[in-house]
């Protein structure tokens, strides 16, 4: 029998919240889904959106996004700016038809450890429901090597 | 059925010596041990690491001593940076060998001047070995070799060697500025020294490898030492990509440098257009 | 306009002047053109759609210093722009272009640049309009099918970087292989992530010219992205690209209130 | 070479007959962006009929935009596979591709087959049929007859379909051709030699090759390349166009321990293409990469493989984002 589909759930978060409250739900024995690998940089301003499509790319079946609350960021702004690309970047792949529900953008602080137990827990079952991220991967025949791949087929 | 040239041999790291700042050499050994892979002073090869890509360089080692093969390079773009973190006993993609080779046998007899700075020692060295290791075929060998600093100079071991024999003349320099303190050898370009040496060109041959300013330099100095054209050899590097003459990389005008060369006269290199 | 440019570069104001010409299928071509005996071969006509003011990064025009630049509307605001993000200042513009009357206008300080962009301020172009509501009155699995379609022709030649006078980087991320963040092949993934690169890089600088989009050689509406972006810029952001000599990068700033309603 | 008439409503029949047979067939689709493709069809109903040129060649059949070289895999015990798949190629019928593409085709042969053989496009090559049909249409990029050809020219083309009256007039040129015939002998009548001229197009003449050949020796130190290329955005839309264009570039996708090692379309056209990883760039302006380009096509490929690889088609004139013409660029060096 199959195994039951267990999501690949990459994690890019804030050294200086999101980091910390991941930190806090440990040390505070939060149980929690373990499907989530956490990339952790130094803001959320640095979180290229090239590094999201990478994800997908390398086979992350969901993405969860996090960082400081407004106001709160260690470099006074970099989480504004970081919202003001979301929005665009969001919306820009929701009008190129890419389902932007397997991204899920989130503020933790560095107190709310139970809040990341949540969102990891939330995000896993969204991303366990929606199935494996096969859209993206299928994008991957060029014309002609298509054509070859139906050749055997038949 | 032709060959697939696309489809590397696999080689394995048999032994890393690091040469200079950025600068190594690996020995290389064939996974599969029959393997049948010769190739003639001059040649190179396509060394790939899976997953980056490959890149080309000249084969370092000499067709007459068997049973494994040596590349050097310095680490500077994607993939050469991925060789050099590669660790001994790494598997790596080898292609080859590609490109006409040096025609030594048409050398016998003669004096061969060898000219050539920083990472232009390796392609030579080839050569240089298939001399030595021949050396009563040839008559006078004098060797210039110079780098831009003490540290850059690649196989200090050998270049040692060949500073005792007294069969062959070695003209060690460094840049200005590039000296140490206990530096005993020439302070100076390499054209610079070739000049103060003027090497005669009877009967000679000379071949210059380099970077293109080292090229360029050289010749009116060589004319000057009466070479001719024709006597003068070198061998030019182009981006390539496959080594056979296809995709179109290593182009000079009509010329392909893969398949056409790399080994080329002052004479031919002249007929192109200047674009190398 | 050939007299004009015949005059410009007789005494001096012009070294090199860039317009249109004709091939022999009266297609315009664009000319570059250095001394006034030469202006005759200018043409200037509704075809003539190019964006000139792309060639202003290259470097045998930026060598003349002194440039005359043919343009239409599109061509001029783009020049907004780039100054507006601190290009071209190195360079002596002067522009002619002709106005909805028909009549040729010569512009020679950016100051007079700017009241007259604000003055023909160019909206979004009807058809591309339509299309962008079509799209987007699709389901999301109807746009992604639509643009997996047309992203599947697409075969890198970047000619639709090479006519955005946006496109400016000396390197762009297509280039940058360590890590090799675009693939160079030509696979509909790495199209899609080459086209969502683009897009994301002209967000709130594009100037809607539509260049892109009308020379794609595999007809991909390709501005059709940046014009999606733009829209949701202004609606969100406020402000106009190309629009003032002091116009703020939407991307390059913040207010403590943009409302968002998808962060948890 | 034989001469048969098929009439125009047996040519779906013939054509979906091969479908049936097993075969691919490649054929030209017009999309919803305005433009035609050849993509692999279903049904002849897909094809499309009217259109004077398709926006990318054929070339795509034999040296796709993306070709796997192989997949490689690491194993646990430290040994490595190398796998291809040239044995998975299929066989196919180009369908509907114009005679100056065909023409293409003959170039590709000679460049990638005459010295060091290229497998992978031997591969594709053998297995490939190519049915041209003749233009009766053309447009102000066309130049053909210039380079020695014409719109009913066989070169390279297995069969030549020509649209006469109702009918349509095949030749036959190779055995290759011959079975695909054979496949369906009840749908073709034999006839004699027709005149085909009045129902071709009637592309204008701006040069000659022989008056080519002897001033292309001097052009290169034309100083009118600098004109040809100033409007050069230096993307690669004519290369990949082209019919006869074959620069490529050698990736790896993947990760170290597995993935695949491709080749896909590059153009010299591009900034990049000749850099080296120091920094130096033998051909460092637009000029000297358009005039390698052009003298690519009219010079060296005749010095090397003697043959112009310049077929004609016009795409590169139809594509470039401004407009460049070549024959207009390679007589104004040449004067």
């Amino acid at each position: 029998m199959a195994e039951p589909f267990e999501p690949k759930i990459v994690a890019f978060v804030c050294n200086w919240c999101t980091y910390a409250g991941a930190d806090l739900a440990g040390t505070s024995r939060t149980k929690y889904e373990t499907n989530v690998r956490i990339i952790r940089f130094p803001c959320t301003g640095r979180i290229d959106f090239m590094l999201l499509i990478k994800a997908f790319q390398n086979g992350a079946d969901g993405i969860i996004v996090s960082g400081c609350h407004p106001n709160d960021c260690h470099y006074t702004s970099g989480n504004f700016h970081a919202r003001r690309r979301w929005i665009v970047f969001k919306s820009m792949l929701d009008f190129m038809g890419f389902p932007t529900e397997r991204i899920t953008f989130s503020w933790v602080s560095a107190a709310e450890g139970k809040k990341w137990a949540e969102l990891v827990n939330e995000t896993t079952d969204s991303v366990r429901a929606l199935g494996p991220f096969t859209e993206y991967k299928n994008l991957d025949f060029t014309t002609f090597n298509q054509m070859d791949h139906e050749a055997i087929a038949r | 059925m032709d060959t697939n040239q696309y489809i590397p041999y696999q080689v394995r790291i048999a032994d890393i010596i690091d040469e200079a700042p950025l600068v190594r050499t690996y020995r290389l050994e064939f996974t599969d041990p029959t393997a049948n892979f010769t190739f003639k002073a001059g040649q190179f090869a396509e060394y790939g690491v899976f997953g980056e890509g490959e890149s080309t360089f000249c084969i370092a080692s000499s067709p007459t001593r068997e049973g494994y093969l040596e590349c050097t390079f310095r680490s500077s773009g994607r993939v050469t940076k991925a060789l050099a973190n590669c660790e001994i006993n790494d598997i790596i993609g080898l292609r080859g060998p590609f490109g006409k080779a040096f025609p030594i046998e048409e050398w016998y007899g003669k004096d061969i001047v060898f000219i050539t700075g920083g990472i232009g020692l390796p392609p030579l060295r080839c050569v240089i070995w298939n001399v030595l290791d021949q050396r009563e075929k040839f008559g006078k060998v004098s060797i210039y070799y110079g780098a831009r600093t003490v540290a850059d100079l690649v196989y200090k071991e050998e270049l040692d060697n060949w500073k005792k024999r007294d069969d062959v003349d070695l003209f060690l320099t460094v840049d200005p500025g590039g000296e140490t303190k206990d530096w005993k050898d020439n302070v100076g370009f390499v054209p610079t020294i070739i000049e103060q040496n003027l090497p005669s060109s009877t009967n000679a041959i000379a071949i210059v490898a380099g970077p293109p300013i080292l090229i360029k330099m050289s010749m009116p100095i060589l004319a000057k030492c009466g070479f001719a054209n024709d006597k003068i050899f070198t061998t030019l590097e182009n981006r390539m990509k496959c080594g056979v003459g296809k995709c179109g990389h290593c182009t000079v005008g009509k010329t392909y440098v893969c398949k056409d060369g790399p080994v080329f006269t002052y004479e031919e290199v002249l007929q192109m257009p200047q674009e190398y | 306009m050939q007299d004009k440019a015949a005059e410009l570069l007789k005494n001096g104001t012009v070294n090199l002047l860039i317009g249109f010409s004709e091939d022999l299928g009266k297609r315009p071509v664009p000319c570059f053109i250095e001394t006034a005996e030469e202006a005759n071969i200018l043409v200037f006509n509704q075809e003539c759609k190019n964006n000139l003011s792309v060639y202003l990064h290259k470097k045998e025009v930026k060598d003349a210093v002194k440039i005359g630049l043919v343009s239409n509307i599109a061509t001029l605001r783009s020049v907004m722009q780039l100054l507006s993000e601190n290009q071209l200042w190195s360079l002596t513009i002067t522009y002619l272009t002709v106005n909805t009357a028909g009549a040729l206008v010569v512009l020679s300080s950016a100051e007079e640049l700017e009241a007259y962009v604000q003055a023909n301020f160019p909206t979004c172009r009807a058809e591309d309009k339509e299309m962008l509501d079509k799209l987007n009155a699709m389901t999301r699995a109807e746009r992604w099918a639509y643009w997996k379609d047309q992203l599947s022709e697409c075969v890198k030649c970047y000619a639709c970087r090479a006519v955005c006078p946006m496109c400016y980087c000396t390197v762009c991320t297509t280039e940058c292989n360590q890590p090799q963040w675009i693939k160079t092949s030509a696979e509909t993934s790495g199209n899609f992530e080459y086209h969502t690169m683009r897009a994301m890089h002209l967000g709130g600088r594009c100037i809607n010219c539509g260049e892109c989009g009308r020379i794609c050689p595999a007809g991909i509406p390709v501005h059709l992205l940046t014009a999606q972006m733009n829209l949701e810029i202004e609606q969100e952001f406020g402000g106009k690209t190309g629009w003032s000599l002091k116009s703020e990068y939407a991307m390059n700033s913040f207010k403590p209130g943009d409302k968002e309603n998808f962060i948890k | 070479m034989e001469l048969k008439l098929l009439s125009t409503s047996d040519i779906a029949v013939f054509v979906d007959g091969l479908l049936k047979a097993g075969k691919v067939v490649v054929a030209p689709v017009l999309k919803q962006s305005g433009k035609v493709f050849f993509k692999p069809v279903q049904s002849f109903a897909e094809v499309a009929t009217d259109y004077i040129q398709t926006a990318f060649s054929a070339k795509e059949v034999v040296f796709p935009k993306v070709e796997e070289l192989f997949t490689y895999q690491h194993n646990e015990d430290g040994s490595l596979d190398i796998k291809d798949q040239l044995d998975r190629i299929p066989e196919t019928v180009v369908w509907g591709l114009r005679p100056c593409d065909a023409a293409g085709f003959d170039y590709l042969n000679q460049f990638f087959l005459k010295e060091n053989p290229d497998v992978y496009f031997k591969a594709r090559y053998d297995k490939t049929t190519l049915v041209t049909v003749s233009c009766s249409k053309c447009d102000e990029s066309c130049f053909c007859t210039s380079v020695d050809s014409h719109p009913g020219d066989t070169k390279g083309s297995d069969i030549l379909l020509t649209a006469m009256d109702g009918k349509c007039y095949v030749e036959v040129i190779t055995d290759n051709g011959l079975a695909l015939i054979n496949s369906a002998k009840e749908l073709f009548t034999s006839t004699d030699t027709l005149s085909k001229e009045a129902f071709l197009a009637k592309p204008a003449t701006h040069f000659s090759m022989d008056e080519i050949k002897d001033k292309i020796q001097y052009a290169y130190a034309s100083a009118e390349w600098k004109h040809a290329s100033m409007g050069c955005y230096s993307c690669g839309a004519c290369a990949f166009a082209c019919p006869t264009c074959t620069c490529f570039d050698i990736q790896d996708e993947g990760t170290q321990d597995h993935g695949k090692r491709v080749r896909c379309w590059d153009a010299c056209g591009m900034s990049q293409f000749t850099k080296h990883a120091s920094g130096h760039n033998p051909r460092n302006t637009q000029t000297e990469r358009r005039r390698q380009r052009l003298m690519h096509k009219f010079k060296y490929s005749v010095e090397n493989l003697g043959v112009v690889s310049c077929v004609g088609c016009g795409r590169c004139i139809r594509v470039c984002p401004s407009h460049l013409n070549i024959f207009e660029n390679i007589l104004s060096v040449m004067n």
